[in-house]
């Protein structure tokens, strides 16, 4: 949330001072020169920030890239338990907010309040979708180890309701017998090797599981942080502080959600699509 | 650093002189559209190669390949049309790249150390 | 010495009505001047905290046995030292006090180009810290400021999360600063001033929010993951648990050896003003000296595996990484020739600051020098993990941090506070922390040579003479921290009036009134000059107005 | 030692060239960091501004030439360093062929070492003079790190793979050994001596007995007493074999190479093709995933079925496991059935199998003389007594003679009966002679039954 603080418009006014800028607008900040100087610093300052948001993914994808090395079969067995077809909606799901977040930022340089809202409307419905997806998926992760209705048990290692699966990793970890069709498939006659139940700690099964969660969880705090971002700009577009001359939230905001459409372009094929 | 001879004394503040926005590139609504469709295609590219390593036996090191240059085709034309790097300064485009070679380095040196290691080390029999 | 009242009080001036409004013009303000203050009073909060554990280190170890603290104690205790020096020090030391205050007077901005996400940074800042602090008081945290797993990920039985969320706060904090740094840097520069007329401080601090903004993330991801694996209960790094040790390792190093080039670089753009000022003379090479910091900045990152030579990282790795350990000698090296030879045919004079700065350079070089031994991998099987690494850093982190921000402390107090402190005392306490530290540290080098293991509560009883002349030693450089403490805080109330640019310094800081006005300057100032532009007479004129009885 | 040190002990090979380096580091260090303050002294001196004599017109500001001369030297200078460092380095992580194959387990806050003999020690390390030393080192809960300061040797110790570091001691004596990487709590209290003995003291001291507390708490003296067949090949091999059996592995891994495993026969050292392609060298730490984690590396050719023993194996069991597999190797090129005895060096040549065809009447007089000493240390000669008084048959002139035995049927005293006799001797016992001679079944390794079976032979004229 840092970086956007400096783009929404100022509630406190700057503290008076001496020096003469009478063209000063509302929007423009006492230290800068011209509202283009804002502007240009304003993205640079985000883009910057966005470097360290993608060595911060980047440190996943690091560990990532070693374990799959390490166990390329495992990886591409585990895989086999995530869902993809709704992986792929999900990535349709965000390239398409990308696309309304572009538009929106085409439509806060035009000039058009009425399409500006209209796309961050719908980029704030898409960003819901995505959660929503998202949840289910890992409810259904969730379900299998103690039942989505007790979580309780799941989190204390009580009741594993006689599963013979549970995906998401810790001390109830089983990750289910591979079934014999799987190890038909051509070129990958090792993959059955694992064909016993890995139970619990110390199967890198639940190396893939773990990454697997920890990368689209983080993706999904970031999505949450970005849906508060799009709700204010669309909170502060309805009140017209949006001009022509003055778009720079929209447009920071929007290079923030544009960063987790990219994480997620990366994280689908990873996780979801693995042979 | 390439950018420390521009903007060499001129009469504003910082990089650039506001003057050059005169020239600031603004990417139609046209484009914009035209990128998403080329994303959908590589949507469409990227799931059917992998349906299609389903069924045909294809080095594993290929699928990798073709998954990652897909995700590396759609976030640059993100990067450079989405988030307007192709029409920004040079110091914004410079920080768009600095994050990718960041993270180039520190895959490229990590892994040769796991390559020349001798790993998967297997996983400890302790209590 | 006159003890009248400031002509003006500049950003320090104080109309609030009542102490709640007082408390909130600090608190809540976003002057970039009054932030770095902040940040001022929390790091010497913090390094006086950090003191206070290696005190208790150093009397612990005077004698072989382990009889002042038990052994989980003393692990507690210089963990407290080097996470509370490192993360809340040395980190945010130069660049959140100087830079902070300085970035825009030196580049004639008004302010830093984000002044809330400033703000922001010092609360991350005192956040961070309220974490740490919390570790410490809740039993303390006994992995090494390392945290390395599978020790602090399974085995460790302390507070290793605590201590671990307030680094990764921490982190945010610099990351923030850094930002800011770079955006300022490339959008607020005064009218004329290029970037080859910039200070070179500006240049350290642009090389250091670099290596902040590209390495400070993956340390947090790191640190996180082991949090998350202690929380969890699930293994990344835990062989037990199918994960690889050694990845956390090349994660934390890919932050942590950049991290020393965050500490180190600030003080050389410290020292690059000083020695300028001080010999009234233009620096010499000022272009390899900015490269140098770029090119320290950018191999930096390349280095990281000399932490790891007999981790059982690959044979080949570990001579990659041995080969640019060697090259990045090379930028360290010319700075250290630049400074010397910016002393030939100037003006010099012994002002505090230039005597941190001259102590600065000796104990450098044998910082720098001890670097190369450990960056050759033979060498550095036997001296790893022992007290020659120990001495070695402390001379890059004390003697080179520690010296150049104090340093720069005194070089920059009559610009921050308007008064000038008691230049007697400054002499004295300078030379005794430069005495104290070469006895603290450089019997150091002698026992790790001869084998003493870092982190040892008790020892072997052939190494107690040189252990008890370090902490003898340490006791010196105590009392030469403590006196400008005292000195400074005095000058506060007593101090001479400085004017604005006490010592005829060049710069656009010394262009503004001492303390600077809240927007720094009355108006934007057009540079037309190099940095450094001391008249090639300065030099001479200089000499020939020195009169006995005049400042040395 | 003296009481105030202020430089190592040198007592290894390399102790000499690393602190030769050293000495040239110093030097140039000396050079730079000892001239260098004294030029800033005498600049400092020379252009105070009290000093009005002095000279400062005609100021220069950047000298190209200058800059790259100080960059230049120095850069020759670090790369010469890094060169001589370099190759010093590789030296030291190039352990030679035949060394001396010590295993050493770090746990919080201890070590214990076992070495080829089955000899057990905590926190101590005695180690021969003048003979290369490898430690082949894991850890059963964090990173600690080996390190003996007078041979200038360090090395991380991991959990859940192996490192390994080599050493020749020169200097008789003992040194400091430590824990260099910090560990937790006793952190400090895990160090030990490293014992530096002549190479008849070493042997003297392996067969010692002595009780040793196991790194999972239990007492070692049950587990393993100290053996005291100095000859008598691996008994920590030994002991893997007999694993080897109850674990039910020789069912796949078998010897001929028909088995639905690989065989280990002569497997250790050699390079192997997996299943993708890849080549790996058959080296302790892939014979240690082979076993934990059986899919992660495949032998070309072979199913992906053996069952993983992660958490099933402790430390001590794999390395014994390991042990034996490399006893299997051709040429016995490493540590095994050579480490311990007097005759140790000869030993190399013993690594053959039992199973091969047998050798024509020539006995082979290197294994008949270690034959000897474990029939002598066997107590064998208790029994078999060469006036034929004992209560087993006289073994002397046995060999390829008829022999009527207790069930009436008649044998050949040839090599296949022997080594049936030693390994199970109810089986076929002696007619006239009491089946008290017990089962030495696996408690044997092929090695020292060939070498009986030799010993037989050599006095069977």
């Amino acid at each position: 949330m840092a970086t956007t603080t400096p783009t929404t418009p100022t509630a406190t006014p700057a503290p008076a001072h001496e020096h003469g800028h009478e063209a000063h607008g509302r929007e423009l900040l006492h230290h800068f020169e011209s509202a283009q100087q804002q502007k240009e610093t304003a993205t640079l300052g985000m883009w910057i920030f966005l470097v360290t948001e993608i060595m911060l993914f980047g440190g996943i994808f690091m560990a990532y890239i070693v374990y799959r090395w390490a166990f390329p079969d495992v990886w591409a067995e585990a895989a086999h338990h995530l869902n993809t077809p709704l992986g792929a909606v999900n990535t349709v799901v965000l390239l398409v907010s990308s696309l309304t977040v572009a538009l929106a930022v085409n439509a806060a340089e035009e000039g058009n309040r009425r399409r500006l809202l209209t796309m961050l409307g719908i980029t704030l419905l898409l960003g819901a979708t995505f959660l929503v997806i998202k949840g289910y998926e890992y409810s259904e992760k969730f379900a299998h180890c103690a039942g989505a209705a007790n979580p309780v048990a799941w989190v204390t290692g009580g009741a594993r309701l006689g599963e013979s699966e549970c995906l998401v990793p810790g001390r109830n970890f089983i990750f289910p017998e591979a079934h014999g069709a799987e190890g038909a498939e051509a070129g990958h006659g090792t993959a059955d090797s694992y064909a016993q139940p890995q139970a619990g700690l110390g199967s890198p099964y639940q190396l893939f599981y773990f990454l697997y969660f920890v990368a689209t969880g983080l993706h999904a705090v970031h999505m949450v942080i970005g849906l508060t971002i799009v709700s204010i700009l669309t909170f502060i577009a309805w009140r017209g502080v949006i001009t022509p001359t003055y778009y720079t939230p929209i447009e920071v905001g929007g290079l923030y959600w544009h960063l987790i459409d990219i994480i997620w372009v990366f994280l689908f094929p990873l996780f979801y699509l693995v042979h | 650093m390439a950018k420390t001879s521009t903007s060499a004394g001129h009469g504003a503040h910082g990089d650039g002189a506001h003057s050059e926005h005169a020239a600031h590139a603004h990417i139609s609504r046209g484009t914009y559209y035209r990128v998403f469709a080329a994303l959908m295609v590589l949507m469409a590219l990227t799931v059917g190669a992998w349906w299609i390593e389903g069924i045909v036996a294809l080095p594993r090191l290929l699928g990798v390949a073709i998954a990652m240059a897909i995700a590396i085709a759609k976030t640059t034309l993100i990067v450079l049309y989405f988030m307007h790097v192709k029409v920004s300064e040079r110091a914004t485009q410079l920080y768009a790249a600095a994050a990718f070679i960041g993270f180039a380095i520190m895959v490229i040196i990590t892994m040769g150390d796991y390559f020349a290691r001798g790993w998967p080390p297997p996983p400890g029999p302790l209590p | 010495m006159a003890t009248t009242a400031l002509p003006q009080r500049g950003y320090l001036h104080d109309d609030t009505p009542n102490l709640g409004e007082w408390i909130r013009s600090w608190l809540f303000t976003v002057d970039h001047k009054r932030i770095a203050i902040l940040y001022l009073l929390a790091i010497n909060f913090f390094f006086l905290l950090g003191g206070l554990a290696a005190t208790f280190v150093r009397i612990e170890l005077i004698t072989p046995q382990g009889d002042l603290m038990s052994s989980d104690v003393y692990n507690r205790m210089f963990t407290l030292h080097g996470v509370i020096m490192i993360f809340f020090f040395l980190i945010p030391a130069i660049p959140a006090v100087l830079g902070n205050f300085l970035m825009p007077l030196m580049l004639g901005a008004r302010d830093l180009a984000f002044p809330r996400l400033n703000l922001l940074s010092w609360y991350l800042y005192m956040f961070g810290g309220v974490f740490a602090l919390s570790a410490a008081v809740l039993g303390g945290v006994d992995t090494g400021w390392t945290f390395y797993t599978p020790f602090s990920s399974t085995y460790s039985n302390s507070n290793v999360i605590l201590t671990i969320t307030g680094a990764f706060i921490m982190g945010f904090s610099s990351i923030a600063t850094a930002v800011n740094f770079i955006a300022t840097t490339h959008k607020m520069r005064a009218p004329g001033l290029t970037w080859f007329r910039l200070p070179l401080f500006v240049w350290a601090m642009y090389a250091t929010s670099l290596v902040i903004v590209l390495a400070t993330p993956v340390v947090g991801i790191a640190l996180l993951l082991v949090a998350i694996e202690r929380i969890w209960g699930v293994g990344i790094f835990d062989p037990a648990l199918g994960g690889d040790p050694v990845l956390f390792q090349h994660l934390f190093w890919f932050y942590s050896h950049p991290a020393v080039y965050i500490m180190i670089l600030p003080a050389f753009g410290v020292i690059s003003e000083l020695i300028s000022t001080f010999s009234r003379k233009r620096i010499f090479g000022y272009e390899f000296i900015a490269f140098s910091s770029m090119a320290i900045a950018i191999l930096g990152f390349l280095v990281w595996g000399h932490h790891m030579f007999v981790s059982s990282q690959s044979v080949y790795s570990s001579l990659v990484f041995s080969f640019i350990t060697m090259l990045i000698a090379i930028p360290s090296a010319i700075k250290v020739f630049n400074w010397t030879a910016t002393l030939y045919k100037g003006s010099i004079s012994y002002r505090t600051p230039m005597l941190y700065a001259l102590g600065f350079m000796g104990l450098f070089v044998i910082g720098g020098l001890t670097g190369i031994f450990l960056g050759v991998v033979a060498i550095d099987i036997h001296v790893t993990d022992t007290y020659f690494v120990v001495a070695h850093f402390h001379y890059v982190m004390v003697g080179g941090t520690i010296m150049a921000y104090l340093g720069g402390i005194h070089f920059w107090w009559p610009k921050m506070t308007g008064r000038m402190y008691n230049e007697i005392w400054g002499g004295i306490s300078a030379l005794i922390i430069f005495v104290g530290f070469n006895m603290t540290f450089f019997p150091q080098f002698v026992l790790g040579y001869l084998g003493m293991p870092r982190r040892y509560h008790v020892y072997p009883e052939e190494f107690q003479i040189l252990h008890v002349l370090s902490s003898a030693g340490a006791t010196v450089l105590a009392v030469g921290f403590v006196i400008p403490i005292i000195y400074l805080m005095l000058s506060l109330k007593t101090g001479r009036i400085a004017g604005d640019n006490p010592w005829e310094a060049t710069g656009l800081e010394w262009r503004t009134s001492s303390p600077p006005p809240t927007h720094n300057f009355e108006a934007i100032p057009v540079v037309t000059t190099e940095a450094y532009a001391y008249p090639p007479e300065a030099a001479a004129r200089d000499a020939a107005e020195w009169r006995p009885g005049s400042p040395l | 030692m003296r009481d105030f040190p202020l430089f190592p002990d040198q007592a290894s090979t390399f102790a000499g060239q690393v602190d030769a380096l050293y000495w040239v580091l110093v030097s140039l260090s000396l050079i730079f960091g000892g001239v260098l303050p004294f030029i800033i002294l005498f600049l400092m001196v020379r252009y105070h501004r009290s000093n009005k004599a002095a000279d400062r017109l005609n100021q220069v500001h950047s000298n190209l030439a200058l800059e790259l001369t100080w960059s230049g030297i120095p850069l020759l200078l670090v790369m010469g360093v890094f060169f001589w460092g370099a190759f010093l380095y590789v030296h030291i992580r190039t352990p030679p062929k035949q060394t001396l194959e010590v295993y050493v387990i770090g746990k919080q806050w201890m070590w214990h070492v076992q070495h080829p003999n089955g000899k057990r020690e905590n926190n101590e390390l005695h180690v021969p003079i003048n003979r290369p030393v490898r430690l082949i080192m894991t850890s059963q809960d964090v990173i600690h790190s080996f390190y003996i300061p007078a041979f200038r040797v360090k090395q991380d110790v991991l959990p859940g793979r192996y490192t390994s570091m080599w050493f020749e001691a020169t200097q008789p004596g003992e040194y400091h050994l430590f824990c260099a990487e910090y560990c937790g709590t006793e952190h400090s209290l895990m160090v030990g001596r490293v014992v530096a003995l002549s190479v008849a003291d070493y042997e003297r001291w392996l067969v010692t007995p002595g009780e040793v507390i196991l790194p999972d708490g239990s007492s070692g003296a049950a587990a393993s007493p100290p053996v005291l067949v100095p000859a008598g090949g691996d008994p920590m091999a030994l002991v893997g074999e007999q694993l080897f059996t109850n674990l039910g592995c020789a069912g796949c891994h078998r010897m001929d190479g028909a088995g639905i495993g690989p065989s280990l026969q002569g497997l250790y050292g050699s390079q192997e093709r997996m299943s993708d392609g890849t080549v790996v060298t058959a080296d302790e730490n892939h014979l240690r995933t082979s076993i934990l984690n059986p899919g992660a590396q495949i032998t070309a050719g072979y199913q992906n079925v053996m069952p993983s023993y992660a958490n099933q194996l402790s430390e001590d069991q794999i390395n014994q496991l390991i042990a034996y597999i490399k006893s299997l190797a051709d040429g016995g090129s490493t540590s095994g059935s050579s480490g311990s005895g007097a005759g140790g060096a000869s030993g190399a040549a013993t690594g053959s199998s039992t199973e091969s065809a047998g050798a024509p009447p020539p006995f082979d007089a290197a294994l008949a003389a270690q034959g000897e000493r474990v029939f002598t240390n066997l107590g064998c000669v208790g029994c078999h007594r060469s006036d034929g008084a004992g209560i087993g048959p006289r073994l002397e002139g046995l060999y390829n003679t008829e022999q009527r035995l207790a069930d009436g049927s008649v044998v050949t005293a040839d090599e296949a009966y022997l080594i049936e006799s030693i390994r199970n001797a109810p089986a076929k016992v002696v007619e006239g002679y009491p089946p008290v001679m017990p089962v030495y079944g696996n408690q044997l390794s092929d090695d020292q039954v060939r070498q009986l079976v030799e010993y037989i032979k050599s006095v069977g004229d």
